[in-house]
Formats: C-alpha cells, structure tokens, sequence
C-alpha cells in the first residue's frame, strides 16, 4: 500500500517516528488498535494533525463543555465553522475568533494577515458575507526590538489582508507585557451578516455526491502548521520555517464573491474552508458531521509544486481554499460559478457509504481510515490541576491602596504606558469605513455598525484584561465579560453571545491548567448571568517562550449586541465643554 | 441618470458607490462586471476603490490593460463624465488618462481617517455645487495615495485649472498637495479621499454628497438644453 | 527556455519614500557609510524563445512592467537548460 | 564610494501572488510564451567602501533588507567613481 520512497509503517514504529509528528506512544497504539495495523506515513500523518489539540482540543474538550452555548436567540452554536445569532427579521449574525500566534512568532506580517484570511473563510463558509474585523493582539516590551519588530508587522498584516478584502477593521485592543516578550498573541475576530435562508453547513451528504476543490493550488506551505501550533516555541521552530504560510488576499476577495454566489445554488449541498489541517480536516469533518465516507483522487488536487507526496498534500496549510460538496451531476454548473472570478472548480472525490477516508495517488490506496476516529476519536485528557504558588501569595496580601500626590503626574505616567495609550497609531492603518456601514469607528467603547436597510445597529468589541486573570483567573473571567458587556451596553446595545479565544501555556503544567479550569469557570458563570452564551471560540495552548515561561492567561472575550434602533447609538467621547460627567455603579 | 459602477476582480467599494448613487442621490445605478460591460448605455461612469487584482505590480496598473478600458476611454472622449476613486484614480493615471503617477505615501503606511479637502475649482461638472475654496471633510483610506508628476506637468495642471482637490494637512506626500485632478476637458476626475463615504450623516457626513449632486446638475441643465 | 530578468527603478528625480525609510533604517542600525538607498523591483520571467524576444521583452515592459512616468528598466536574458 | 545592488526573491516553493497576477495578466495581453513570473526587490546601496564591506552588506540583509523566514538575496558590489 505504501508509496514506494516512503518510510515504512515497521519504521515508523520501531523508530517511534510518530512522535516526531506530536503523536504520543498511546495515542499511536489507539490508532494500531483502530485500523487493526500499522498505519503507513500518510495515515499517521493524518491522525497526527486531526489529533493534535489544534484540531481535536483533545486538552480543552471538557474545559469547554462547561461553556453556556444555549438561548433563545442562538442558532448555531460551536462545532461548525462560526457561531450564529439570530437578530430578528430573519437575519443573523455570524462571529468567531480565532488565534494565530505561532505563525505570528516566526513571521509576523504574514502570520498576522493568514490569521485574518482564516477567520474570514470561517465566517464566510457558512454563507454569511462578512461585515467586520476586530483583533486583539499581546505583546512583550516595546523596548526590545524584536518586539517592536513584531508589533509593526502584525500590525500591517492585519492592515494588509482585511484592508485587501474589503472588509472593515473597526476594533480591537493591544496590550504590553513582559509576559509576551517570547510569544505574542495575535487574535483576529470576524462578524458576518446572513440572511436565515442562506446559513450553510460543512456536511458532506448524499452518497455518490461529488466532492470539489476551489481556490489557490495546494504547496508545500504550513506542513504541519496545526501540531506546529500546539508546540512550544523552541529554537527548533525556527529551522521550521518553511511552515510558514504566505495569504493571498485578492484570491480571498474573489474567493468571498464567488462563494456568495454559489450558495445561491441548489445544487451546493456542503461548503467548508480549509483551514488548520487543511484537506484533511475539511474533507474528514465534512463527511463525519454527513454520517458518510469519502474517496478523493489525490492525482486531481490542484498542485503548485511538482512531486508532491500525499501526506504533504494532506498536510499542507496553504491558504484560500474552500472544499464543496455538490450534487452529482450538476459540476459544470457549479464550476461555472467560479468561472466567473477567474477561480477553477475542481471534481477531486465522492462522497460513500463506508463511512472511511481513503485516499488515492497514482493509482495506489495511500490511505483508508474509518472517518470518524480523524473527526471525532481523537483521545480526551483530564490534565492534572494544581493551585499556583504565587496565588495563595497573591490572596494573602492586604489589598493596595497607591497614596497619589501629584495627579497631573500619576495620570500622564499612565497615559504613557503603552497599554493604556491612543491606538491611533494602529487603527488608522485599517480600514475602518469600507462597506459604508461604520457608525462608531475605532476609538470608543464597542464599534457600531449599522444593518443596512433596517435600523438596526451592531456593537461589537474584544477585551481581556489578562493580568487580572492572572491575579485571579476565576474572578479576571468574569470580568473579561462583564467588560465586554459593559462595552456594549455603553454604545447603546443589548449583549447577544460571544466567542472566546482561550490563549494559555502548556496544558500539561497543572498550575497552567488549574488557571484554565478557572478562567472559564468565571467566564461561564458571567455568561450565565447575562444572558450571553458562548457560540464559537478558539483555544490556543503551550503560548510559552524559550525558557518555558508562559504567557499570561489571556481568555479574550469578542463580543456582539445588538442595538434596537440607530438613534440608541451612544459613542464614549465626551460631546461639549460645560456637561456634566456622572459616575454609576459602586 | 444611469451611473454604472464598473467592477474589476478586487474592487471592494463598487457597493459603496452604488448605494451613495442609488441611495443616497437617488439615481439609477448598475455594477458591472469588466468582462460583460458595455458601458454605451451608461451616462456616466463611477470606477470604484479597493485593490483591483490584488494591487500587485503597482496599484491600478494590471486593471487598466483589461478589456472594459477602451470602454472606459470612450465614454471619456464622449464628454460623459468618469469619476475614479482611490483605486479608480489609479486606474485612471495607469491607462493615461490623467497625468501623473502614485507612489507611496511619504511614512508608507496605509491610512484610514477623513481629511480637510478644499475645493480648489468648483467650476467642473463634479464641483459645481460646492463653493469656490470651501472646505470639505472626506475620508481617504489608502496607501499608495503619493501623487506624482514632474514640474511641467504640474504647471500644466495649474495653468489649466484641473486641480479639483488639494488636502489641507497633505497626509501622504502629494506634490502640491493634490487630492484630486480632472483631465483637460473637465469631464475626467480622480480623487483619492472616498465621497462615496460621505453621503450619510449617519455614517460621516454629507460633504461627498454634492459631488454626486453636481453630476447630476449639470447632466440635467444639458439635457434641458438639449430638449 | 529564456529567463528574463529585469531591473525596474524609479527613475532619478522621483522621490522613492521605502528607499529613504530604509535607509534612516540602517543608519540608525549604525550603517553610517551608507549614503543612499533606492528601492526598485526585481522580476524573472521564464519564456519560450522566440525570434523577436527581446522585441516582446521591451513592449511587456512598456505595456504592464514597468509605468514610464516614474520607472525606467533595464533586463537580461540568460539562456535556460 | 561602491554601487552595492542587491537582489531579493522569494524562497522557492514560497507563494508569489504577485508573481502569478502579472503571469495571468501577460497571458491575456496574448504573451503566451511566458510560463512563469517570480516578482522580488532590487535595491541599490550607495555606500563608502571599507574592508569589510561583503560582510557588512551579508549583515544588512539578514538584518533588515531581506526576511530570511521566506527570501533569498544575492548581491553585486561595483566600483563608483
Ligand atoms: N488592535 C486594534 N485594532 C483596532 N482597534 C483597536 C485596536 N486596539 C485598540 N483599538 C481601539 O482603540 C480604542 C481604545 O482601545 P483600548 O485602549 O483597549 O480601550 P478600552 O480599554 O476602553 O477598551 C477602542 O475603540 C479599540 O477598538
């Protein structure tokens, strides 16, 4: 069964080459045990990306499952591509955050702007045609140059791909820590409109349906970009650089067009980005949510470099491709579609009964797998918790009072602290106004933009405030999320849900997990209270530098409202000389 | 009066022009596609902002070799007006119809905010109803928006009165803080601060609105002339 | 198979804003004998021989490379095996 | 004084989108003997000739003028007088 030049699955084995791959000795048991025998290269390769915990939150699974994900208004929850929540007249609004921080390390621009791409293709898989971009971005100390290096570049690949796309920026936050000096957080957000009608769904359904590839052609890039992810930065991640992806935005704009149209088809039956894990967990998931199997015809990808291996192009994280499903039959017309943007459709499988995954290459079976022990038996671990040292210190101590003598001192040394300084410099770099839809631009509490056509309006914000997480990761969640609605209240909306994007360190570390564990205990019980459930999110694991310090926790919060009528718009600036200035709340 | 909104792969305000049109002005309005326009039946003609094929290469330059440009060129030589915008501007210098070229801006970041504008000729059919030197705030959002031409022709643009716009507070290096130019005739205008952005008060302002207006001013006095 | 290399520079007199940034870039990284910087493009083009190459060369140059307002070009073609 | 031009490209195997948008735009301005684009950065150094000079510029470029996560550079000194 194996290709010929490739390591055997003995080798494999008795070399532990699994490993290599992120694989654990019991998990590669597991799958002996699943398939019945060794798997060969590309199958491991396969269970290695589906199982990391980029792909299977194989750590984070019973973290999440406390989340509140339900309520009135939601109309999708986790599990597909973004969340959904209805805002009346059968419309909706689609939002998920997601991180990019490995790549961001080692190539800022370029790990900053596919992190935007990716979270675009996840809210415009789902039918919804993006309306805003938010992020929210950590950094070490700007007096460090290569700090300052990765700011400006994160900065202006943000800029980059969203201002490409034609898709507004309009909110975000930036926060400075020495805690980020190795590895910063680069977080992007995206907010969709729909109509209810045209909500899609990554399934692939109907047996003898045809599967098709749309989008850039598939390159050595990112090979390994989703265990990569769930890796600690090591001097290693530097030799691994050609795992770095480059974006594409103006294949993204047409990409966004096309597919806009295309769920207009009937004969569309399943639509799905390609993101971490690319072919393998589109195709995998797609067909595992259908209940069906999947056969796909490796020799048909569309490929841009010669000899490639099939677990390179299994594994590989290029970007701006989409996997459909289509009625059997009706390819032309669908291709047809594509046609138009210059974008060629290609037929690369069928959708079976056998409910496995096998894939063909120059007429051999290089893999056959039961579909769902990629999607869905992926291995879930209770890690060990453990309270830190420094907290019981931290709870021990007598609260601070700080004595302030001079004001006008205190409050410019505070405005000078990175953090808490004008964003100026990196909003105006975004565009903020494409799309004509900008009520409330960067610069106040929430971002505001109007639903065209009705009077209605959408706040929209991101917050974390990660040192208070760190201080007390119970109480700092819930305070990430009454922030956030505060945020929104206060621009005159009605907080709807949220999307989280969980930023940890190593999730083997006991005290990292005890602040996990805690962080969205807090975050819970704030949702339970307000109302807002949780309806996507993103998790992002082993954050630490060089010397193995961790990141802060950083739980980010993005969340939306949803405000009645435009005249309720209330922006945080102060509006004329000789008001008056109240303080609410305790 | 018919506006068509030309629309090349990576225009991304062709619906901004077409709602300020439709919308906010009240007129009719299509987007066209570049490969099926056939813009004769168009009284004017609106190319849109964004980033056509990606800006690679130069900003403008690979959309002003495809085929709707010889369209574009003839509407331009029937005295319809055309109006460029960020991107159209670009186009609009690439394919030679305007003098000059962009670089660019002097700190080569992108910029997004609204800018004092003044209206240095309110005599042009896109000016004419704004006041001689009134200021006006528009938003520009660009990042090659550097416009360049040799002396000559800048003494050529002066001579001619066909500067429209110039930035109060030039944010991105333009020779003499040119914000927008009309061809010789006057029915040829680019500009790269966005007035497509401004025709709401819920979303701005309204100054970018009169643009639009002055379009259709002057489209009806001739064709009350003519009738 | 000719590969086609060609050299796009602003042309003198043109102000060059990433030249100049690069160059305050390396005298404040202590590249002090650095005296100028311009920055240009730099392009291979891979094509089938013809008769009239460098003919078709100078007019894909004129036509779309290159935009002769700022830019001037030079190019080589080397023979490919 | 030496002319130090430096040439900068993209890694093989390093998507060029750029690259790929000015090959489709050849290809439908009928130059279809052209297979392949690969756009990069030329620059040009003006800078005072010191002994070290080749390891200065091999310097500048891993520094600054190239990104070595996804370019290559090469590079020619020549005398100015
Ligand atoms: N990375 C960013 N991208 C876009 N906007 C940002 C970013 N960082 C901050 N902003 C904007 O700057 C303003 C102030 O941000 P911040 O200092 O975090 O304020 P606050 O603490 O009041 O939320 C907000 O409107 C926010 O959306």
């Amino acid at each position: 069964m194996p290709s010929k030049l490739e390591i055997s699955p003995e080798q494999i084995e008795q070399q532990k080459l699994y490993s290599e791959m992120g694989l654990r000795d019991e998990e590669y048991a597991s799958i002996k045990d699943i398939l019945g025998r060794r798997p060969n290269y590309t199958e491991t390769g396969l269970f290695s990306v589906m199982w990391s915990e980029h792909c299977s939150y194989k750590n984070s699974k019973p973290l999440l499952r406390k989340f509140p994900t339900e309520g009135p208004q939601v109309l999708q929850g986790p599990g597909e591509g973004a969340g959904i929540i209805d805002i009346g007249d059968d419309q909706a609004v689609v939002f998920k955050i997601e991180s990019h921080n490995h790549p961001s390390a080692v190539e800022p621009y370029q790990g900053a702007a596919t992190g935007v791409g990716g979270i675009l293709r996840d809210v415009f898989s789902m039918g919804a045609r993006p309306i805003a971009l938010l992020n929210s971005l950590r950094f070490g100390s700007l007096k460090q140059p290569r700090v300052k290096y990765l700011f400006e570049e994160v900065v202006r690949g943000i800029a980059g791909y969203g201002n490409c796309v034609g898709v507004p920026t309009v909110g975000g936050e930036v926060q400075f820590d020495n805690a980020y000096n190795g590895n910063p957080l680069v977080n992007a957000m995206c907010v969709g409109l729909i109509e209810h009608k045209d909500i899609q769904k990554g399934i692939a359904a109907g047996i003898g349906n045809t599967v098709m590839y749309v989008g850039a052609k598939t390159g050595r890039d990112g090979i390994h970009g989703a265990t990569f992810a769930s890796e600690e930065l090591s001097e290693e991640s530097e030799e691994k650089r050609p795992s770095v992806q480059v974006g594409d935005p103006f294949m993204e704009k047409l990409l966004i067009e096309a597919c806009l149209d295309v769920i207009q088809h009937e004969a569309l039956v399943g639509i799905q980005d390609m993101g971490a894990a690319g072919l393998t967990s589109s195709a995998s998931e797609m067909a595992s949510k259908a209940g069906t199997g999947m056969t796909m015809n490796l020799d048909l990808i569309p490929q841009r470099e010669l000899d490639m291996t099939p677990y390179e192009m299994m594994l590989s994280e290029s970007q701006e491709r989409m996997l459909l499903v289509v009625e059997k039959g009706r390819e032309e017309e669908i291709a047809q579609v594509f046609r138009k943007y210059d974008l060629e459709a290609v037929a690369v499988g069928e959708v079976t009964d056998t409910k496995r995954f096998r894939l063909e290459h120059q007429g051999e079976m290089v893999a056959d797998v039961p579909v769902d022990s990629l999607a869905e038996d992926a291995p879930v671990y209770h890690q060990p918790s453990a309270i830190p040292a420094y907290y019981n210190d931290f709870q021990a101590m007598e609260p601070y009072v700080p004595t302030v003598t001079d004001y006008q001192y205190t409050l410019h040394n505070l405005l000078r602290q990175p953090t808490i300084a004008s964003k100026e410099w990196v909003y105006d770099q975004y565009d903020s106004m494409v799309q004509t839809n900008t009520v409330v631009s960067p610069g106040s509490d929430a971002a505001v933009l109007r639903v065209r056509g009705t009077d209605k309006a959408l706040a929209m914000t991101t917050d974390c405030n990660s040192r208070y997480i760190y201080v007390d990761p119970e109480v700092g969640g819930k305070i990430a999320v009454a922030e956030a609605a505060r945020n929104i209240v206060c621009s005159g909306g009605r907080p709807l849900g949220l999307t989280d994007g969980l930023n940890f360190g190593s999730p083997e570390n006991p005290e990292i997990f005890w602040q996990m564990e805690k962080s969205v205990d807090g975050m819970s019980a704030a949702c339970n209270e307000l109302g807002t459930p949780v309806i996507s999110g993103n998790v992002s694991l082993y954050n630490e530098s060089f010397g193995g310090q961790a990141v802060y926790p950083t739980p980010v919060v993005g969340m939306v409202g949803l405000i009645e009528h435009t005249e309720q718009i209330t922006t945080s600036h102060m509006k004329q000389a000789g008001d008056l200035i109240y303080i609410i709340g305790e | 009066m018919r506006f068509a909104v030309v629309v090349f792969p990576g225009s991304n305000c062709d619906r901004d022009m077409y709602f300020a049109v439709k919308d906010a002005l009240g007129e009719e309005a299509d987007l066209v596609w570049y490969q099926e326009a056939d813009l004769s039946s168009y009284d004017a003609v609106l190319l849109p902002g964004g980033f056509s094929y990606g800006d690679y290469l130069r900003s403008g330059a690979i959309a002003s070799t495809s085929n709707v440009i010889s369209q574009i060129r003839e509407a331009a030589e029937a005295g319809k007006p055309v109006l460029g915008v960020c991107n159209g501007f670009q186009i609009l210098l690439e394919m030679g119809l305007l003098p000059g070229a962009m670089l660019s801006n002097k700190h080569l970041k992108f910029m997004c905010h609204f800018e004092t504008l003044k209206v240095e000729n309110a005599e042009t059919m896109f000016t004419r109803d704004y006041e001689p030197q009134e200021k006006i705030s528009i938003p520009i959002a660009h990042g090659d928006g550097n416009y360049y031409c040799d002396e000559a022709t800048y003494q050529e643009l002066k001579d001619n009165r066909q500067i429209a716009f110039t930035y109060e507070n030039n944010p991105n290096g333009s020779v003499g803080d040119i914000a927008g130019i009309t061809n010789k005739a006057g029915n040829v205008l680019g500009m790269m601060p966005h007035p497509e952005r401004a025709v709401e008060a819920l979303v701005g302002n309204e100054d970018g609105l009169r643009l639009f207006q002055s379009i259709l001013t002057h489209w009806r006095n001739n064709h009350a002339i003519k009738a | 198979m000719r590969k086609v290399k060609i050299y796009i520079t602003l042309k003198e007199g043109v102000l060059d804003p990433q030249g100049k940034a690069v160059q305050n870039s390396l005298h404040s990284l202590e590249y002090k004998n650095v005296s100028e910087v311009r920055v240009g493009k730099y392009m291979e083009v891979m094509m089938e021989d013809t008769n009239d190459i460098e003919e078709q060369v100078d007019k894909m140059c004129d036509q779309l490379l290159a935009n002769p307002v700022i830019e001037n070009y030079t190019y080589t073609i080397e023979e490919v095996v």
